[in-house]
C-alpha cells in the first residue's frame, strides 16, 4: 500500500509548493510563519527521503518506483519519474542539506527572510525533479529553472559584487545547457520520443555522436564545473550568501556529473571513449593546476571554491577513465569512487562552506588575514573544522578519502602516469587545507574582537555536528552506500558497451 | 577470551579512551580522565604482553581476521581486519609499553597545563592509530593508520597552537609525510593492479610461492644469472609486469611498487631527504617526542618495509636505493648532532641516525637486525627523550646546552637512567643496543648488493659519530660546573615520582632486554613467520656462525672493532668537550665552513621554503593571475562580451532615424533579395 | 473543448441562411462599431466609460459568434474572397483576446493622459475588422483591403496623443514606411496577376501546380515576401520598429505589438501557403535569410538599448526572427509551431508593455530600464510576474517561451541541412538572455528609487494577471494550445 | 504598343517615386505625393495587364487601390497636421529624435 504512494511526486511538489505557501504568510507574522512552514517542510521531505530509502530495493539496477503522466501527447514529452542507485543518495543528500540551509538561514540571514526560505525549498524541488525525470525535456525544464531561483538567491542576499556573479553564473550555464537542448530535441524528434532509456537504447551514427557529446559535454562541464569553464564558480560561491554556497557546492555541481552518468556515457558510448583522453587530461589539469590555484587564494570561500574545482576534477576522471579500463572490477571501482566523491564532496564543501558562514556571521570578513587565532575563542569550532579540513584533504576515516582512493587506484590500472598526477592532490588538496586552518584557526588571536567570538550557538552546533557524524561515518564504513549504487553502476557500465559492440559491428559492416 | 577479542580490546581499548577524554574530559576533570586513559592502555598493554609471550615462548600461529568488509563490489573486497604474527606482537607490546609509560610520565609533565584532558585524549588516539597501523591486514588499513598516526602527530606537534614556531612545524611535518603518503598511495595502486587484492595474505601467498620457484631454480650461480632466475620466478607466478615512463625505459613492476612503499617508508621515518620534519616536530611536548617521534611512529616505515620483505625481497634496485638512503641518513645526520645545542635537538638527531642504521638493515635484507633494533631503540630512546624531558622540567623549560651542567648532584635517578640509555645508544657491549647495532653492522659487513660497501663504511663512522654527541650530551648536562643562572640553580631537584618511575620502568629493558631477546630475534626463528628473506640476501647468516649466545657474543664484542671506534669516539668527546673545553672552541674556528654546513643542516630547510613553499605558492599566484584571471575570465569571457557590446553600439548607430534612411534601406533590402532570387536561378 | 461541442452541430449552421452566417462575426463587429461610434458622439459622459464597457461588449459577443460557428471544414465563400476555415477562425479568436487585452491596458493610460476619445476604441475595432478580413481573405483582393483597413487604423493610433512630438514623428515615419511596403505588395500583386491572370489563391497555387514559376513571378513573391517582413518587422524591414514602438502611446504599442502580428502571420499563411506552396523553395531561402538577419540584429542591437521600449522592440525583431523558423520548416508541424510562438509570444509582449503602463505614474512615462529599479521591493508579486514575462521571453522554462523556442527548434531540426540554423537560434538566444536578464537584475536587484507601493487600477492588474498567469499556466500545461494550433492546420 | 512597353513605363514610376522618398530630404508633403506615384505605377501595371490578358478583374482592383489610395491620403494629410502642430514644420530632417 505504501508503494502506492508517489513518492518521487512528493519530493517535487511538496517542497515546491511549501515554497509558495511559505510566501503567503498573515502581514504581520509573516517571519514566524515562514520559518514555522520552512521547517516543517524541510522536516517532511527528510522523512520522504527516508521513506524512499525504504521502499528503494536497487538489487536490479533499472528504474524504479517508476510514475507515468501523459503531459504532451503532441510532442510525446511526458511526466514520467523514476529512481536508480545513482539517483537515490543525491536525493536524500538534497533533501538532508536543504534542512540544514533552512536552519542556518534562520540565525544569517538578515532581510526578506521569507523569500530566501521559499528559494531554499523551490531549488530544493527543482533539484529532486533533475535527479528522478526520466523524461529528456521534464529533465531540461528542472534542470533550467533551477538557475532563477539561484539567480535569485545570489542576486538579492549575495555579496558586494553580486551581479556579476549571479549573471556571470546564469550565463555560463546556459550557454552550457541551450545546446544540450538542441541534441536532446534532435534525438527526441529522431526516434519520436524523449524517454531517457529510449535515447540510450538508440544507434547514433559516429559523427551524431559527436555532435550530441559536445553538447552534452558544454552542458555538463560547465556545471560540474570543468577547467576551463570553471572561472563562474569562484565568483559564485564567493558572493552567494552561506546557504547559496552550500546548495551550490553540495548539489548543484553534482547535477553536472549526474548528468555525464545519466546521458553522456549511455546515450553517446562511442564519442565519449573517443575524447575521454580530453576530459581526463582537462580533470588532471583541474587537480593539479586548480590546486596550486586554490593555494594562492586570499579569500576563504574563493579557496573552498577552488578546492571544489579540484575535487570533481576526481569525478570527471573518475566517469571517463573508464575507457581505458577493461576489467569489470577497476571500471565499477572508478565510477564507485567518483559516485562517493560526489556526496562525499557534498558533505565536507557543505560542512565547509556553514563554517565560513559562522565565521562570516560573526567577523563579516571572508579575508584570511583578518582571522587568526580562532580557535582561543572557539575551541568546539575549532575542532569540528579541523575534522572538515582534513576531510578535505582526503584523510581516511573521512569520507574525503574513498572517492579520491578508488579514483586514483582505478586510474592507476589504466595508466600509472594518470594516477601520478591525481595523486598530487594528497599534497596539494594537505596544503591548501591546513594551511588555511594555520592562518585561520591556529596562533595567538589576531585581535581582541577575535578574542572575543563566542562559540557556534545550538543551531550551528545541530547542523556542524550532523556533517561530521556523517562524514565519519560514510569514511568508516561506506559500504552501504555502495551496495546502493553498484547494481545500476553495473547496468550502466553494462549499457555503454553493449552499444559501443554495437557500432563496431556497424562499422565492420 | 579468543585471540579476536584480545585484538579488538587491545585496539579499542585506547580509542575509547580517547573519545571520552576528548568529548567528557573537562566533565571528568584532570584526575579521572588520566586515570581513566592509563587505566585502558594498561589493559591493552597487559594483553600485548600476554599475546607477545605466547608468540616467544609458546609458537602461536600466525592468525588473520577479518573485522567487517570496509567495500566490496564487483570482484573487489576490501576489508578491516587484524593480522597478528611475531612482528605485529612485538611491535604492539613495544607500541603499548612506551605508550603506558608516556601516558604516567605525563601527569607529571604536563600537570599544569591546561589542556591537560586534550593531551591525553590525543596520545590515546595515537595509541589506537598505531596499533591498527601495525596490526592490520590489509593495504587499505594499513596506510589508514598511517595517515592517522600521521595526523596525531600533527596535532600533537601543534598542541600548544599558540607557538607560531609550532603550527608552522606541525604543517610542515604534515605536509612532508603527505609527499611520502604520494607515494605510499601509488605503492598501494601497484598492489592492486599487480595482485588484483589489497589484502596481505594473497600478496604474500604468490611472493612465496615465487621464492619456491626461484630456489628451486638456481644452484650455486653468479649474481646475474640469479638476477634472471628472479625474473622468470616472476614471470611464473605472473608478476612480470612492467612500466614505461617514457620509450625505452623499462620498470619492473615489483621494483616500482617497492620503491614507491619506500618513499612512504622515508616520509614516516624521516629518511633523507623527507627527514626535516622530524627536527622541528621537537617543538611538541617531550612526551609526545619519546612516544612518537622517537619509539614508534617514526619506526613505522621500518615496520612496514620489514612487512614488505617478500616483495621488496625481489627487487635488487629497492633493496639498493633503500641501503644508500639509509647509511646516508645514519651518518649525516649523526654529524648534525655534534654541533646541536638543543638537549631535544640532539636526541631527535640520534633518532634520525639510528632510524638510518634501522633502514640499512632493511636494504641489506637483514630484517630481523632492523626490527630488533627497532625494539631496543624504542626503549632507550624513549628513555633518553623522557630524562631529557626530566631536565628540561628540572631547569623551567630551558633546553639549551649551553646553560646546563652538572646537574648529577641534583637529578642522580635522572642521570643515571640517562646513563644506561646513552650507553645502550652508543652500543656498549651487554646493553641492549649492542646487540641490535652489533647484528646490524656485521650484516652489512656481509652484504654485497650494490652500495653495501659505502653503507658500511657509513654505519661503522656512524658508530663514531653517535658516540661522540651521545658522550657530548651526557657531559655537558651532568658533568662539569654549572652554566646556568642562580634563580634556576637555587630550584634545582629531582623530578617527582611520575616522571622518574617511568623512566626507571624504561631503564629496565634498555640494559637487560637484550639478553633475553636478542637470540630468538636475531638467530633463532622468531620472525620466521612474518619475514622473508631469499637465500641469496641472507646477510645474518654470518652472524648466526659467531653468535654464539647473549653472553658469548657481549663479550666478543670487545674484541671488535666496532667497540674500539666507540671508544674512540667516547674519548674525543670527553677529551674536547670535558677535559680541554679551549679545544672545542679552537676545532670550532678551524672547522668553520664545515660546522656553518652542518649547523645549518645541510640547507635542507632553506631550500624546501625557498622551492617548495614559497615556489609553490608563486606558482599558484601566477596560474590564477595568468591562467584564470588575464586569459580565461578578462580574455575569453569578459573579452567576448565587450566585443558582443562592441559591435551592438556601432550596429545601433545604422538606425540613423531619418526617414530617407529607412526607406534607402529598405530599397537596398528588396534590390539584394531580387538580386539573391536571380542568382540562385 | 468548447468549440468542437458548437462545431459539432450543424444544425445552427443551418438555422441561419447558409450566406451570411460564416461572415457573421464580421458584420457584426462593422455595425455594431458603427453604431458605438454613434453612440460616442453624442454621449456626454467625459471620461467615455460606457464606450469602453461597449467595446469590450462588442469583443465578447463577436467571440462567443466565433466559437459558436468554429468552422469545421474549409470552404471558399463569396466567390471564392473569402475562406472559412479553422485557421482563419483561430487567428481571430486569437486577435479578439488581444485587442481586449490591450484595450484593458489602454483605459487607464489614456484616461491618465486625457489623449482620451471614443475613436481610440473605435480604431482598436475597426483595426481588428480588418485583421478579421485580412486572415479569412481567399483572394489577393481581399488581403490587401483587409490589410490597408488594418494598417489605416494603426496609423491612426500612433497618431493619436496629439500633444506628443515623439508619437507624431512615429506616426509620420510608420505611415511613410507602411506605404511604402504597401506599395511593394501591390507591386508584386500586380506582377502575379499579370502572370498567372488570376486573385484567387487557390487559382495561383492551381497555376504553379501546373507550370514551373517563372522569373517575373519569382520577382514578384519577392516584392510580396518584402511586404510580409515588412508587417513582421524583420530585418532589414525593421527600421520603423523600435521608433514607433517608441513613439507611440504605450497602449498603441501594446496593440501594435500583438494583435497586428498574428494578422500578418494570417497573411504569410494565404499568401505563401495558399498561393505560392508551388514556389516553396524560393520563399523558403528568403526566409532563411530574414530570420538569420532578424536573430542577430535583434538581439546585438537590444543589447545596446537604454530605453525599455526600444529594448522590447529589438527584441520584437529577434523574436520575429525564431518566429520565421516554423514557416522555414515548410510542413504543418512548422506552421503550428509558428502560430504557437506568435501567440505566445503577442500574450507575452502585452504584458511586457502593460507593466510599463502599470509602472507609469499620473503623466509621466516609464522609459528608462531604470524606471523599473526596486519593482521588486514595492510590489514582490509584480515584480516576480513581470519577471516571468521577461525570463518566458528568453526562452527558459517553466514559462510558455521555452515551449515557443522549443517548437520551432524542432520544426527546423526537421528539415534536412538546417541544423546550423537550429544552432544559430540557440547561440542568440544566449546574447539574448543577457538583457532579459539585466531587466529582471534591475527589478529585483537595484534599490528603489521611491520605496513606495505601487497601486494601479483594477482594469491595469487584471490585465497584468491575466499576462502572467497565461505565461505560468501555459509554461506548465502547453498541451491544450499546441492541440488548438494544431487543429488550425489540419486542412493543409 | 506591346505589353512590356507599359511595364517599362509603370517600373519607371514605381523607380521615380522610391527614388523620391530617398533623396527628398525636405517636407513630407513630397514624400505623400511619391507614394500616390507609386500605387500610379501599380494601377499602370493592373491596367495593362488586364487589357493584356482581356479580363476585368485587374481593372476592378484597381479601382479598389483607388479608393484605398485616397483613404490613405486623407489619414497621411492628418498625420501631416499633427506634425505641425507638434515640430511647427513638416521638415522630414527634424523627425530624428527617435533613432538608435
Amino acid at each position: 500500500m505504501l508503494t502506492e504512494i508517489p513518492i518521487l511526486s512528493l519530493l517535487i511538489w511538496v517542497p515546491l509548493i511549501g515554497g509558495f505557501l511559505v510566501l503567503f504568510g498573515p502581514g504581520d507574522k509573516q517571519l514566524v510563519w515562514s520559518q514555522r512552514i520552512s521547517f516543517v517542510i524541510s522536516i517532511l521531505i527528510i522523512f520522504l527521503s527516508g521513506w524512499l530509502l525504504f521502499l528503494f530495493d536497487g538489487s536490479s539496477g533499472q528504474m524504479e518506483l517508476v510514475e507515468f503522466a501523459r503531459w504532451i501527447p503532441s510532442l510525446n514529452i511526458n511526466y514520467s519519474l523514476g529512481v536508480d542507485g545513482i539517483a537515490v543518495p543525491l536525493i536524500v543528500l538534497t533533501c538532508f542539506i536543504n534542512l540544514l540551509v533552512v536552519i542556518a538561514a534562520i540565525g544569517s540571514i538578515k532581510f526578506r527572510r521569507a523569500q530566501y526560505f521559499s528559494a531554499t525549498l523551490v531549488l530544493t524541488g527543482l533539484m529532486n525533479g533533475v535527479f528522478v525525470a526520466q523524461d529528456a525535456i521534464l529533465f531540461y525544464v528542472f534542470w533550467e529553472a533551477i538557475l532563477i531561483p539561484m539567480f535569485l538567491m545570489i542576486g538579492v542576499w549575495g555579496g558586494a559584487n553580486r551581479i556579476y556573479a549571479t549573471i556571470k553564473f546564469f550565463l555560463f550555464t546556459f550557454f552550457g545547457s541551450i545546446f544540450m537542448l538542441v541534441a536532446l530535441i534532435y534525438m527526441g524528434s529522431v526516434i519520436g520520443s524523449f524517454n531517457i532509456a529510449d535515447m540510450q537504447q538508440m544507434p547514433l551514427s559516429m559523427l551524431e555522436q559527436t555532435l550530441i557529446f559536445t553538447a552534452f559535454v558544454a552542458a555538463f562541464a560547465v556545471k560540474i564545473p570543468m577547467v576551463p569553464v570553471h572561472t563562474w564558480l569562484p565568483d559564485a560561491h564567493v558572493e552567494a550568501p552561506t546557504g547559496g554556497s552550500v546548495i551550490l557546492a553540495a548539489i548543484m555541481l553534482k547535477m553536472g556529473g549526474y548528468g555525464f552518468l545519466r546521458f553522456a556515457l549511455p546515450v553517446t558510448p562511442d564519442a565519449a571513449s573517443e575524447y575521454a583522453w580530453l576530459l581526463i587530461l582537462f580533470s588532471l589539469i583541474a587537480i593539479a593546476y586548480i590546486g596550486f590555484v586554490a593555494l594562492a587564494q586570499e579569500d576563504m570561500k574563493k579557496l573552498i571554491a577552488y578546492s571544489s574545482i579540484a575535487h570533481m576534477g576526481f569525478v570527471t576522471l573518475g566517469t571517463f577513465i573508464i575507457f581505458n579500463l577493461s576489467s569489470l572490477d577497476a571500471s565499477s571501482m572508478a565510477l564507485q569512487g567518483a559516485m562517493i566523491q560526489m556526496i562525499s564532496h557534498g558533505l565536507i564543501s557543505g560542512a565547509m562552506f556553514f563554517s565560513i558562514g559562522v565565521l562570516y556571521d560573526r567577523v563579516h570578513s571572508r579575508n584570511i588575514s583578518d582571522y587568526g587565532g580562532v580557535i582561543n575563542s572557539m575551541p568546539i569550532f575549532g575542532a569540528l573544522m579541523m575534522l572538515f579540513v582534513l576531510a578535505n584533504a582526503g584523510l581516511p576515516g573521512t569520507s574525503g578519502f574513498i572517492g579520491e582512493f578508488f579514483v586514483i587506484l582505478s586510474s592507476f590500472q589504466a595508466d600509472w602516469r594518470i594516477a601520478l598526477i591525481a595523486g598530487t592532490t594528497l599534497v596539494l588538496g594537505a596544503a591548501y587545507s591546513l594551511w588555511l586552518y594555520k592562518r585561520v584557526i591556529f596562533g595567538k588571536p589576531l585581535n581582541d574582537s577575535i578574542e572575543r567570538l563566542e562559540d557556534i550557538n545550538i543551531r550551528e552546533k545541530f547542523i556542524l555536528f550532523s556533517l561530521a557524524a556523517l562524514i565519519i561515518a560514510l569514511g568508516i564504513y561506506p559500504q552501504p552506500l555502495i551496495e546502493i549504487m553498484q547494481p545500476s553502476l553495473e547496468a550502466l557500465l553494462q549499457l555503454t558497451d553493449t552499444k559501443i559492440a554495437e557500432l563496431n559491428i556497424e562499422v565492420a559492416r | 577470551m579468543s585471540i579476536f577479542s584480545q585484538l579488538l580490546i587491545i585496539a579499542f581499548a585506547p580509542l575509547l579512551g580517547a573519545i571520552i577524554a576528548g568529548f567528557f574530559g573537562r566533565r571528568i576533570g584532570k584526575k579521572l580522565t588520566h586515570r581513566l586513559t592509563i587505566g585502558l592502555v594498561a589493559i591493552s598493554f597487559i594483553l600485548s604482553l600476554k599475546i607477545f609471550l605466547s608468540h616467544f615462548y609458546g609458537d602461536a600461529e600466525p592468525f588473520n581476521q577479518t573485522l567487517y568488509h570496509w567495500a566490496s563490489f564487483a570482484n573487489i573486497n576490501i576489508q578491516i581486519g587484524f593480522l597478528m604474527d611475531s612482528l605485529a606482537a612485538m611491535m604492539i607490546v613495544v607500541v603499548t609499553f612506551v605508550s603506558l609509560m608516556v601516558h604516567i610520565y605525563s601527569i607529571g609533565y604536563m600537570h599544569d597545563d591546561n589542556g591537560y584532558q586534550r593531551f591525553f585524549s590525543y596520545i590515546s588516539l595515537f595509541t589506537f592509530s598505531m596499533l591498527m597501523l601495525v596490526m592490520s591486514n590489509n593495504f587499505l588499513q594499513l596506510f589508514f593508520g598511517w595517515e592517522a598516526v600521521g595526523v596525531v602527530s600533527y596535532l600533537l606537534i601543534g598542541f600548544w597552537f599558540k607557538k607560531e614556531t609550532a603550527i608552522f612545524a606541525n604543517m610542515k611535518a604534515f605536509l612532508v609525510n603527505r609527499v611520502g603518503d604520494f607515494g605510499f598511495l601509488l605503492g598501494i595502486g601497484g598492489i592492486l593492479y599487480l595482485f588484483g587484492t589489497l589484502d596481505y595474505a594473497p600478496v604474500f601467498e604468490k611472493m612465496q610461492q615465487a621464492k619456491v620457484l626461484q630456489e628451486s631454480a638456481q644452484g650455486a650461480l653468479t649474481n646475474g644469472e640469479i638476477f634472471k632466475g628472479e625474473v622468470s620466478a616472476l614471470a611464473a607466478v605472473g608478476l612480470e609486469k612492467s612500466f614505461s615512463p617514457w620509450d625505452g625505459i623499462e620498470w619492473s613492476a615489483i621494483t616500482f611498487i617497492c620503491i614507491c612503499l619506500f618513499i612512504g617508508a622515508m616520509g614516516k621515518s624521516a629518511q633523507v631527504p623527507l627527514h626535516v620534519w622530524l627536527p622541528d616536530s621537537m617543538e611538541g611536548p617531550t612526551p609526545i617526542s619519546a612516544l612518537i617521534h622517537a619509539a614508534t611512529m617514526v619506526t613505522a616505515g621500518v615496520f612496514m618495509v620489514a612487512r614488505m620483505s617478500p616483495l621488496f625481497e625481489f627487487s635488487e634496485t629497492a633493496l639498493a636505493m633503500v641501503t644508500v638512503i639509509g647509511a646516508t641518513t645514519a651518518l649525516f645526520m649523526g654529524l648534525v648532532g655534534i654541533v646541536q645545542n638543543d638537549i631535544k635537538r640532539i636526541v631527535a638527531y640520534s633518532t634520525l641516525s639510528q632510524l638510518g642504521y634501522m633502514v640499512v638493515a632493511l636494504g641489506v635484507s637483514a630484517y630481523s637486525a632492523a626490527v630488533f633494533h627497532l625494539f631496543t631503540h624504542a626503549f632507550f630512546k624513549a628513555l633518553l627523550f623522557l630524562a631529557a624531558g626530566s631536565v628540561i622540567v628540572a631547569m623551567h623549560h630551558e633546553q639549551d646546552l649551553r646553560k646546563m651542567g652538572g646537574l648529577r648532584k641534583q637529578m642522580p635517578i635522572t642521570y643515571w637512567t640517562s646513563v644506561i640509555g646513552t650507553l645502550a645508544l652508543i652500543g656498549t657491549p651487554f646493553f641492549a643496543g649492542f646487540y641490535s647495532k652489533d647484528a646490524i653492522i656485521s650484516a652489512v659487513s656481509q652484504a654485497d648488493g650494490w652500495g653495501s660497501n659505502y653503507a658500511y663504511f657509513a654505519v661503522m663512522a656512524g658508530v663514531v659519530v653517535t658516540a661522540m654527541y651521545s658522550i657530548r650530551m651526557l657531559l655537558l648536562v651532568f658533568h662539569g660546573k654549572p652554566r646556568m643562572d642562580e634563580h634556576t640553580a637555587s630550584h634545582l631537584q629531582e623530578s617527582p615520582k611520575v616522571i622518574t618511575y617511568p623512566l626507571l620502568l624504561l631503564a629496565v629493558p634498555s640494559l637487560a632486554i637484550g639478553w633475553i631477546t636478542a637470540e630468538p630475534m636475531l638467530i633463532g626463528d622468531y620472525f620466521s613467520d612474518a619475514i622473508f628473506v631469499l637465500k641469496e640476501h641472507d646477510t645474518m647468516q654470518h652472524l648466526s656462525e659467531i653468535f654464539g649466545n647473549a653472553w658469548a657474543f657481549a663479550l666478543h664484542g670487545f674484541v671488535t672493532p666496532v667497540f674500539w671506534l666507540l671508544l674512540i669516539g667516547a674519548l674525543t668527546a670527553w677529551f674536547v668537550f670535558a677535559y680541554k673545553p679551549q679545544i672545542a672552541a679552537l676545532s670550532a674556528k678551524i672547522l668553520m665552513p664545515i660546522r656553518k654546513i652542518l649547523q645549518n643542516k645541510y640547507y635542507f630547510d632553506e631550500f624546501n621554503q625557498k622551492v617548495f613553499a614559497k615556489g609553490s605558492v608563486g606558482l599558484g599566484k601566477f596560474f590564477w593571475r595568468y591562467g584564470d584571471k588575464a586569459i580565461i575570465d578578462d580574455g575569453i569571457v569578459n573579452g567576448s562580451a565587450s566585443v558582443v557590446k562592441r559591435i551592438a553600439n556601432k550596429a545601433r548607430k545604422l538606425q540613423t532615424g531619418y526617414l530617407y534612411h529607412y526607406a534607402l534601406v529598405m530599397l537596398i533590402g528588396v534590390v539584394a533579395l531580387v538580386a539573391y532570387l536571380f542568382i540562385r536561378s | 473543448m468548447v468549440m468542437q461541442i458548437f462545431a459539432t452541430s450543424p444544425k445552427i449552421l443551418n438555422s441561419v441562411s447558409h450566406d451570411f452566417w460564416p461572415l457573421l462575426p464580421e458584420i457584426f463587429l462593422l455595425t455594431a462599431a458603427s453604431v458605438l461610434l454613434l453612440i460616442d458622439a453624442f454621449s456626454t459622459d467625459m471620461d467615455r466609460k460606457l464606450s469602453y464597457k461597449l467595446a469590450q461588449f462588442i469583443l465578447l459577443v463577436t467571440g462567443v459568434i466565433l466559437l459558436f460557428q468554429f468552422p469545421t471544414s474549409q470552404d471558399f465563400l463569396y466567390h471564392r474572397h473569402f475562406i472559412h476555415d479553422p485557421l482563419s477562425a483561430t487567428l481571430k479568436i486569437s486577435m479578439l483576446v488581444l485587442t481586449s487585452l490591450s484595450l484593458m491596458f489602454a483605459r487607464p493610460y489614456i484616461l491618465q493622459r486625457r489623449i482620451l476619445r471614443g475613436e481610440y476604441y473605435l480604431l482598436h475595432l475597426f483595426a481588428l475588422l480588418g485583421m478579421m478580413v485580412l486572415v479569412s481573405g481567399s483572394s489577393l483582393l481581399s488581403l490587401y483591403l483587409g490589410l490597408e483597413l488594418m494598417s489605416l487604423c494603426l496609423y491612426a493610433l500612433v497618431a493619436m496623443n496629439r500633444r506628443e512630438k515623439l508619437s507624431s514623428e512615429a506616426a509620420v515615419k510608420y505611415f511613410v514606411m507602411g506605404a511604402i511596403a504597401s506599395g511593394f505588395i501591390l507591386y508584386g500583386i500586380s506582377f502575379v496577376y499579370g502572370v498567372t491572370g488570376q486573385i484567387h489563391v487557390a487559382d495561383i497555387a492551381a497555376y504553379l501546380s501546373d507550370n514551373e514559376a517563372n522569373l517575373t513571378l519569382r520577382f514578384a513573391l519577392v516584392f510580396i515576401v518584402t511586404g510580409l517582413a515588412f508587417k513582421f518587422g524583420a530585418v532589414p524591414f525593421q527600421m520603423w520598429v523600435p521608433d514607433v514602438y517608441q513613439g507611440a502611446p504605450t497602449s498603441t504599442t501594446v496593440f501594435l505589438a500583438s494583435a497586428p502580428k498574428v494578422a500578418a502571420f494570417g497573411l504569410a499563411i494565404r499568401v505563401l501557403v495558399f498561393a505560392f506552396a508551388g514556389a516553396i523553395a524560393d520563399w523558403q531561402n528568403l526566409l532563411i535569410i530574414l530570420s538569420v538577419l532578424s536573430m542577430v540584429v535583434g538581439n546585438l542591437v537590444a543589447l545596446a538599448q537604454t530605453n525599455i521600449k526600444r529594448l522590447l522592440a529589438y527584441s520584437a525583431i529577434a523574436h520575429i526572427g525564431y518566429f520565421l523558423l516554423g514557416l522555414i520548416a515548410g510542413n504543418t508541424q512548422g506552421y503550428s509551431a509558428s502560430l504557437f510562438y506568435i501567440l505566445t509570444y503577442a500574450i507575452t509582449t502585452v504584458g511586457a508593455f502593460g507593466c510599463l503602463i502599470y509602472m507609469a505614474k499620473g503623466q509621466q512615462e516609464i522609459s528608462q530600464i531604470d524606471d523599473l529599479k526596486g519593482l521588486g521591493q514595492r510590489n514582490p508579486w509584480a515584480g516576480l510576474l513581470v519577471s516571468f514575462l521577461f525570463l518566458s521571453m528568453a526562452g527558459l522554462p517553466p514559462f510558455v517561451g521555452f515551449w515557443a523556442k522549443l517548437e520551432v527548434i524542432k520544426a527546423v531540426l526537421n528539415v534536412d541541412g538546417l541544423i546550423w540554423l537550429a544552432l544559430v537560434a540557440a547561440f542568440m538566444s544566449i546574447i539574448g538572455l543577457f538583457y532579459y536578464l539585466r531587466v529582471v537584475k534591475v527589478i529585483f536587484f537595484d534599490k528603489a528609487k521611491n520605496e513606495a507601493r505601487i497601486r494601479a487600477e483594477r482594469s491595469l492588474r487584471l490585465g497584468l494577471g491575466i499576462t502572467s498567469i497565461a505565461v505560468i499556466a501555459l509554461g506548465l500545461f502547453p498541451t491544450q494550445l499546441l492541440d488548438f494550433c494544431q487543429k488550425a492546420f489540419q486542412y493543409i | 504598343m506591346s505589353l512590356t512597353h507599359y511595364l517599362v513605363v509603370s517600373a519607371i514610376l514605381f523607380a521615380i517615386s522610391i527614388v523620391g522618398i530617398v533623396v527628398n530630404r525636405k517636407n513630407v508633403i513630397t514624400l505623400l505625393m511619391c507614394i500616390e506615384l507609386m500605387l500610379l505605377a501599380v494601377n499602370t501595371n493592373f491596367i495593362a495587364f488586364s487589357r493584356y490578358l482581356d479580363d476585368a478583374t485587374g481593372q476592378i482592383f484597381v479601382f479598389f487601390i483607388l479608393t484605398v489610395a485616397a483613404a490613405e491620403a486623407a489619414i497621411g494629410l492628418a498625420i501631416l497636421v499633427v506634425l505641425f502642430r507638434t515640430h511647427r514644420n513638416i521638415e522630414i530632417d527634424n523627425l530624428e529624435e527617435l533613432k538608435g
